[in-house]
């Protein structure tokens, strides 16, 4: 349930973040000292921390390092890596289905971003409720109903070919299609969220100054408004990129063997063949990608925010 | 590892089986063990899902709980890695698991399960070929080509595993399973080679034969789901287990299975080595060995028996669907299990890389 | 013109919103209806009408027991990560830490590290120490994953709070713990219940990490919803799916409710 | 409390307190005593040190180097909580989850008051703000200038050595905010509190101090009663904070004392000079727009000779902007009596004077 949840924090921080910009978020202050000395609310990291080394840094660590480690010392597990097409084709698998959602998420969140910040009150919390929604349903229970969906003689299907769109019921299941609208649908709020942020930070002013100086509607929307949510799209878009390359679930329960993702393979690897060492390495190789990624993506929202 | 050890299961021994000429016929009900006096024990039993375990539940399970006051967990789906994991862990989570034939000899080899308890099973009741000093059969089944009706409804139905391979003549998904056991015999036997000749497979040939349809097929990977595809009209031919078609038949689904180049197999009630309920877990294996148990699961999915004594209480409706029908087995050929044994960790790797290309 | 577009832009706009609230929507609503199928396959539109998959999952202890776990574990991991969530929120926002926004930033590597990453290191870590199949091995796991959204939704909380309410208590006469339960833990409590509620729903429906880390004798709701769903779909799936469909919906309410209920919003 | 430490030492010392973030100085060598029922204000632009002082007077921020008294007693190494203090925040800090009630009784409950004694003292407090029917009411239930007399009442209900106030004024519209000055300095007669007040507004500083500090660039530039300060300022910078100053460039000449000799073109003036300057020093000479005498040009030749170039109409007052020789522009304020006897008309010739004691020199070092 990795992206399940990721996509609860993202939501709470998100949800949270708009309440910052709806509320006008008192001045910093140049920050005060009560006491002047080290702060005794130290101590109250304490157990959090040694809960997050113990139980989660350290085991994480020790998975990594078998990657070195097992079954002997040595790079072999990546040169087993490299000389099984297999293991790489699942990478490159991962990162496409990761390289084909991320756009799509980008494309429909966006015109539903747009109107969560700008249109009427009602519409607002209407669609705030409806993103909202299946972000705290279990991914278990929608991935199962996607399921139902589009199996082929499920309500999708029946309606297709009742609108005589297609004469044949279309294999929607256990395939790239069936994946990439679990996954999508999965992600969407991810991007809608920090893309919301990010619009409510635009001045309105901005967009109708931009129409005073004669920019066309397309022209300030390309010119202004988009540069402007930029960050948020960014941000809204990483997200989506990493959280896909963890899926589990939705491949397993909507794809067909050619979307193997790379999580399938490391549980593959562990549940199936005990192969600690190769389960590593993949692992290696997964957090590897997602610090590139997140990396990028502090430079270009880190350089934007100096640059305005 | 002797012979006697692995008694070589023939088409003869099954024909013979259901004939109950193999073994002594038992009788004479259950030993005198005490009711209720595991009262308060918990024994988890490990099998495929769905509607077998299920049938097991009610035919061995539930008698049991009755009989001795346990509570029985159910877990499932049974899966070779995981019940080798569990072994190295020290403290298997299982305390009686239904492995097929292959892995009940893989396992005898690497020591994965406590021997079985004499003093406590009846072995008598039981076929002795099927009656191993590691694990006694429950069932005798096969992997049967499975079609829709409704699909092929007025039209020439499939009958060989060739026909499974041919998209021209029989077009729409189809399925096999996620699993290297069966779907090779099956691809070589499309691609010609004839039953007696398939050991040792021709892996590649057969995944040769298989990269034919894989962009049409939909591979399961559990039991269950197998019968849900053809429920759900997702494929229209494919791999599935005499018994699940028989379930999914009954429970309404279109779906008839053809009995041609049918693969035989049986399943075996094991005990994990290290099991701390092994003495519970003896005593259900014991209960499966009744007569009146096994014909109720029978009745309920189609498996066969394999207490002879068993088929007299078997629904002579049920019994076109058994493996073990002379005509049946006659149209088919059993496993080697031998082959898979020794093969078998090699093949699941090969078989897991060809799913990714 | 102008006009035009900004009108052919609403339209387009409205399309998108229809369609995407259709398509994040409509699949559970799909569940919920099956739930009540007569029928013994997951047929849609279903045939009949019944209650009989509730039956089958309230009379199946399969399912119970399952039931019984999951609150097993998520009574006590969301309270622990909630404690544990806020203690480290507080710390990092409000006191002086040299590199607070590292440690910040360190705790929410569970939720951004792919969840089986996690879950095969806890179930190695866990196999050499007999946690494996343990409710403890459950809970402690289930800690680790929830406590990030905690510590997300507490901190943002405490951003959003003006700090010189603290100040002002100090000035007042207030020593620094009278002055975190009179103000700071009053003005939070939202956010710690949203925190909590939150923590708790993400347990609920955790798997990955449950999956690795149970077994037959302490399995969890989302396990066996997971190795229902692998197995043998029938309706009862439909059925434990609309229940969690309709837990999410309340903690969502409350939760939204509780949001708006923040006396540090001038609404 | 303020009885205890009688009516002879100073409520609050300064000594040599220096604050500095970073690199940066936020303030630097601050000397200061706040005398017993004394009205200080702190007055400075922005970034000028004034909050950081009062932050550290409150203990919510350490200096790094100087010592503070309160009450005679060095509270250095005092927490907020164990100074003798209350202090009104600029955004009024009121607790959003509690009454005003609840808010006001907070100190005394704090103090480990009795029950029936805080619901008398917060009943008289709020009836001294006027505000006695709102004691049930939630803070976001009041206006601003309610908001701003709760936080005063519970920052003086528990009777405090001393009061802080920084910017308390700053959220509220002018008109509040004249009637709410008026307020405050009401309660201090009544209760004979000492207040330390922070501001940035200069007008809201003349009208309610017993005595300004006027800051600058974290240094106190001048300290003294308002009239001291508008009158005779020791710096430049006082000067030109401080109201409106036209400043004419000049040199040095003679001194004595305080009084002193100035070339401006080339004519010479008398001024005062608050501190010695070197004749010959270029300097400027700071005068009042209102002390500025104009006069269409006489015979007699007295003052600089300069042209009208606007007048403006203030209602009570005319300005009246002049041009001098060297193109430097000049304000003269007239007030409407005088302004209309002198009926003058843009263009016209003028002539400036000034009296000796309302002209001040400093060096020209900034310009």
């Amino acid at each position: 349930m990795e992206t399940d949840l990721t996509r609860k924090a993202s939501n709470v921080a998100s949800a949270h973040a708009i309440r910052t910009d709806e509320a006008d978020a008192p001045p910093a202050l140049p920050r005060r000292s009560s006491a002047g000395r080290m702060d005794v609310r130290i101590l109250l990291l304490v157990p959090a921390l040694l809960l997050l080394v113990v139980a989660f840094i350290g085991p994480v660590g020790m998975l990594l390092s078998r990657a070195f480690t097992h079954p002997q010392i040595g790079m072999q597990n990546f040169v087993d890596l490299w000389e099984r097409r297999g293991y790489l084709q699942v990478l490159w698998n991962t990162i496409t289905i990761a390289a084909i959602a991320t756009p799509i998420c980008v494309l429909i969140g966006f015109p539903v971003a747009h109107a969560m910040t700008h249109g009427s009150a009602r519409l607002r919390r209407w669609l705030i409720f409806i993103v909202l929604v299946p972000f705290w349903t279990s991914l278990l229970v929608r991935t199962f109903a996607n399921v139902i969906l589009l199996q082929r003689n499920g309500p999708l299907n029946a309606m297709l070919v009742g609108l005589g769109l297609t004469a044949e019921p279309l294999p929607l299941l256990y395939n790239i299609t069936g994946l990439l609208f679990g996954a999508v649908q999965v992600l969407l709020p991810f991007v809608i969220f920090p893309l919301h942020a990010a619009m409510l930070r635009v001045d309105p002013t901005y967009m109708q100054a931009a129409l005073t100086l004669g920019a066309g509607p397309a022209r300030a929307f390309l010119r202004v408004y988009l540069p402007l949510t930029m960050p948020g799209l960014l941000t809204g878009a990483t997200l989506v990129f990493i959280s896909t390359l963890g899926y589990y679930v939705t491949p397993a329960m909507l794809g067909g063997p050619r979307q193997t993702m790379i999580a399938q393979l490391i549980q593959d690897q562990i549940a199936q063949f005990g192969n600690w060492g190769i389960a590593g390495a993949l692992s290696l190789l997964l957090l590897l990608v997602s610090g590139v990624m997140l990396l990028l993506l502090q430079l270009t929202v880190g350089l934007k925010t100096v640059a305005r | 590892m002797t012979d006697a050890s692995y008694p070589r299961l023939t088409r003869r021994d099954i024909l013979g089986a259901s004939l109950g000429l193999g073994g002594a016929v038992a009788f004479g009900g259950q030993k005198a063990f005490g009711a209720d006096d595991l009262k308060g024990k918990t024994v988890v039993f490990a099998s495929w899902g769905g509607a077998y375990q299920d049938a097991q539940k009610v035919s061995y399970c539930d008698p049991f709980a009755q009989i001795t006051g346990a509570h029985v967990v159910q877990d499932g789906p049974m899966n070779a890695a995981k019940f080798r994991a569990m072994i190295e862990g020290g403290a298997p989570d299982w305390d009686v698991a239904d492995v097929t034939i292959d892995f009940l000899y893989a396992g005898i080899g690497d020591r994965l399960f406590e021997k079985i308890d004499r003093t406590i099973v009846d072995t008598s009741r039981v076929d002795t070929r099927f009656v191993n000093d590691y694990g006694i059969g429950c069932i005798v089944w096969s992997y049967n080509l499975g079609y829709s009706t409704k699909a092929f409804a007025g039209r020439e139905v499939p009958k060989t595993w060739a026909d499974v391979f041919d998209l021209k003549r029989f077009p729409g998904k189809r399925t096999l399973g996620d699993n290297v056991v069966a779907t090779m015999e099956v691809a070589l036997m499309a691609d010609g080679v004839p039953p007696e000749q398939l050991y040792p497979l021709d892996v590649e040939r057969a995944l040769r034969k298989l990269d034919t349809i894989k962009s049409q097929t939909i591979f399961w990977s559990t039991n269950s789901q197998s019968q849900q595809l053809f429920v759900d009209g997702e494929v229209n031919l494919g791999l599935v287990l005499n018994g699940r078609a028989y379930d999914a038949a009954k429970k309404g689904a279109p779906i008839a299975i053809s009995w041609e180049q049918n693969i035989q197999s049986v399943d075996y009630l094991v005990v994990p080595r290290g099991s701390r309920n092994a003495a519970a877990a003896m005593r259900l294996i014991e209960v499966m060995t009744l007569p009146d148990n096994q014909a109720k699961l029978a009745n309920l999915i189609a498996y066969a028996p394999t207490n002879p004594a068993a088929f007299g209480a078997v629904d002579p409706q049920i019994a076109p669907w058994l493996s073990t029908q002379p005509d049946n087995i006659k149209r088919g050929f059993v496993i080697n299990a031998e082959y898979w044994r020794d093969n078998l960790k090699r093949l699941q790797e090969r078989w897991a890389a060809w799913k990714l290309t | 013109m102008k006009g035009d577009g900004l009108d052919r832009w609403r339209i387009f706009r409205g399309t998108v919103c229809i369609l995407a609230a259709l398509y994040l929507i409509a699949p559970l609503v799909i569940v919920v209806i099956i739930s009540f199928s007569a029928a013994s396959f997951l047929q849609f539109p279903p045939p009949g009408l019944s209650l009989r998959w509730y039956q089958n999952l309230f009379n199946s202890p399969a399912w119970t027991d399952s039931l019984g776990v999951s609150i097993k574990i998520l009574i006590p991991s969301a309270s622990i990560a909630t404690l544990l969530g806020t203690a480290a929120a507080v710390a990092i926002v409000r006191g002086r830490i040299a590199g607070a926004s590292i440690i910040g930033a360190a705790l929410m590597l569970p939720i951004l590290v792919p969840g089986i990453i996690t879950a095969a290191a806890l179930f190695g870590v866990y196999r050499g120490l007999g946690l494996n199949g343990t409710l403890t091995g459950l809970i402690i796991g289930h800690v680790v994953i929830t406590m990030p959204y905690v510590v997300a939704t507490v901190s943002s909380a405490l951003k959003t709070m003006d700090p010189r309410l603290e100040d002002a208590a100090a000035t007042l006469g207030a020593p620094p713990f009278a002055a975190f339960r009179r103000v700071t833990l009053p003005l939070l409590a939202p956010a710690i219940l949203s925190g909590l509620l939150f923590a708790a729903v993400a347990s609920f429906d955790e798997l990955i990490v449950s999956l690795f880390v149970s077994s037959a004798r302490v399995r969890p709701v989302a396990v066996q919803m997971w190795s229902n769903i692998r197995g043998d779909m029938d309706p009862t799936i439909a059925a434990i799916a609309s229940l969690c469909f309709a837990f999410a919906l309340l903690a969502l309410l409350a939760e939204m409710i509780l949001r708006r209920r923040t006396g540090v919003e001038p609404t | 409390m303020t009885a205890s430490n009688g009516t002879n030492g100073p409520v609050l010392e300064l000594r040599g307190v220096r604050k500095s973030y970073g690199g940066d100085v936020a303030v630097e060598n601050v000397d200061l005593e706040l005398r017993n029922e004394e009205f200080l204000t702190f007055l400075g632009p922005s970034g000028s040190g004034k909050t950081t002082t009062l932050m550290m007077v409150a203990g919510l921020q350490q200096p790094d180097a100087g010592s503070i008294r309160l009450g005679g007693k060095p509270v250095d190494r005092l927490p907020p909580y164990r100074r003798d203090i209350g202090m009104v925040f600029q955004n009024y800090a009121l607790f959003p989850h509690m009454s005003v009630c609840r808010n006001v009784a907070f100190p005394l409950e704090m103090r480990g008051v009795g029950k029936p004694e805080i619901d008398r003292q917060v009943a008289d407090v709020l009836q001294l703000v006027g505000l006695a029917a709102m004691g049930d009411r939630l803070p976001r239930q009041l206006s601003g200038g309610q908001q701003q007399r709760i936080a005063l009442a519970r920052a003086m209900v528990y009777h405090p050595a001393l009061l802080l106030m920084d910017e308390p004024l700053g959220a509220l519209d002018k008109k509040l905010r004249e009637q709410m000055q008026r307020e405050i300095k009401r309660i201090h007669r009544e209760r004979r509190t000492s207040v330390l007040y922070v501001t940035h507004d200069q007008e809201e500083a003349l009208t309610m101090s017993d005595r300004i500090a006027v800051f600058n660039k974290g240094r106190i530039e001048q300290i003294g009663t308002p009239e001291e300060l508008y009158e005779h300022p020791t710096t430049r910078f006082v000067a030109d904070f401080l109201g409106e100053t036209n400043f004419l460039p000049g040199r040095m000449g003679a001194s004595e004392k305080l009084s002193c000799r100035v070339h401006i073109g080339n004519q010479v003036f008398d001024a005062q000079t608050p501190a010695p300057v070197a004749p010959g020093t270029q300097v400027v000479v700071a005068v009042r727009p209102e002390r500025l005498k104009v006069q269409p040009v006489a015979a007699n030749g007295e003052g600089l000779s300069a042209t009208l170039v606007d007048i403006v109409y203030l209602g009570n007052a005319r300005r009246s902007v002049v041009r001098l020789a060297d193109g430097r522009q000049c304000s003269v304020l007239q007030h409407a009596s005088q302004a209309d006897a002198s009926r003058l008309a843009p263009g016209q010739a003028l002539q400036l004077s000034w009296e000796s004691r309302h002209a001040t020199v400093f060096p020209d070092n900034h310009t």
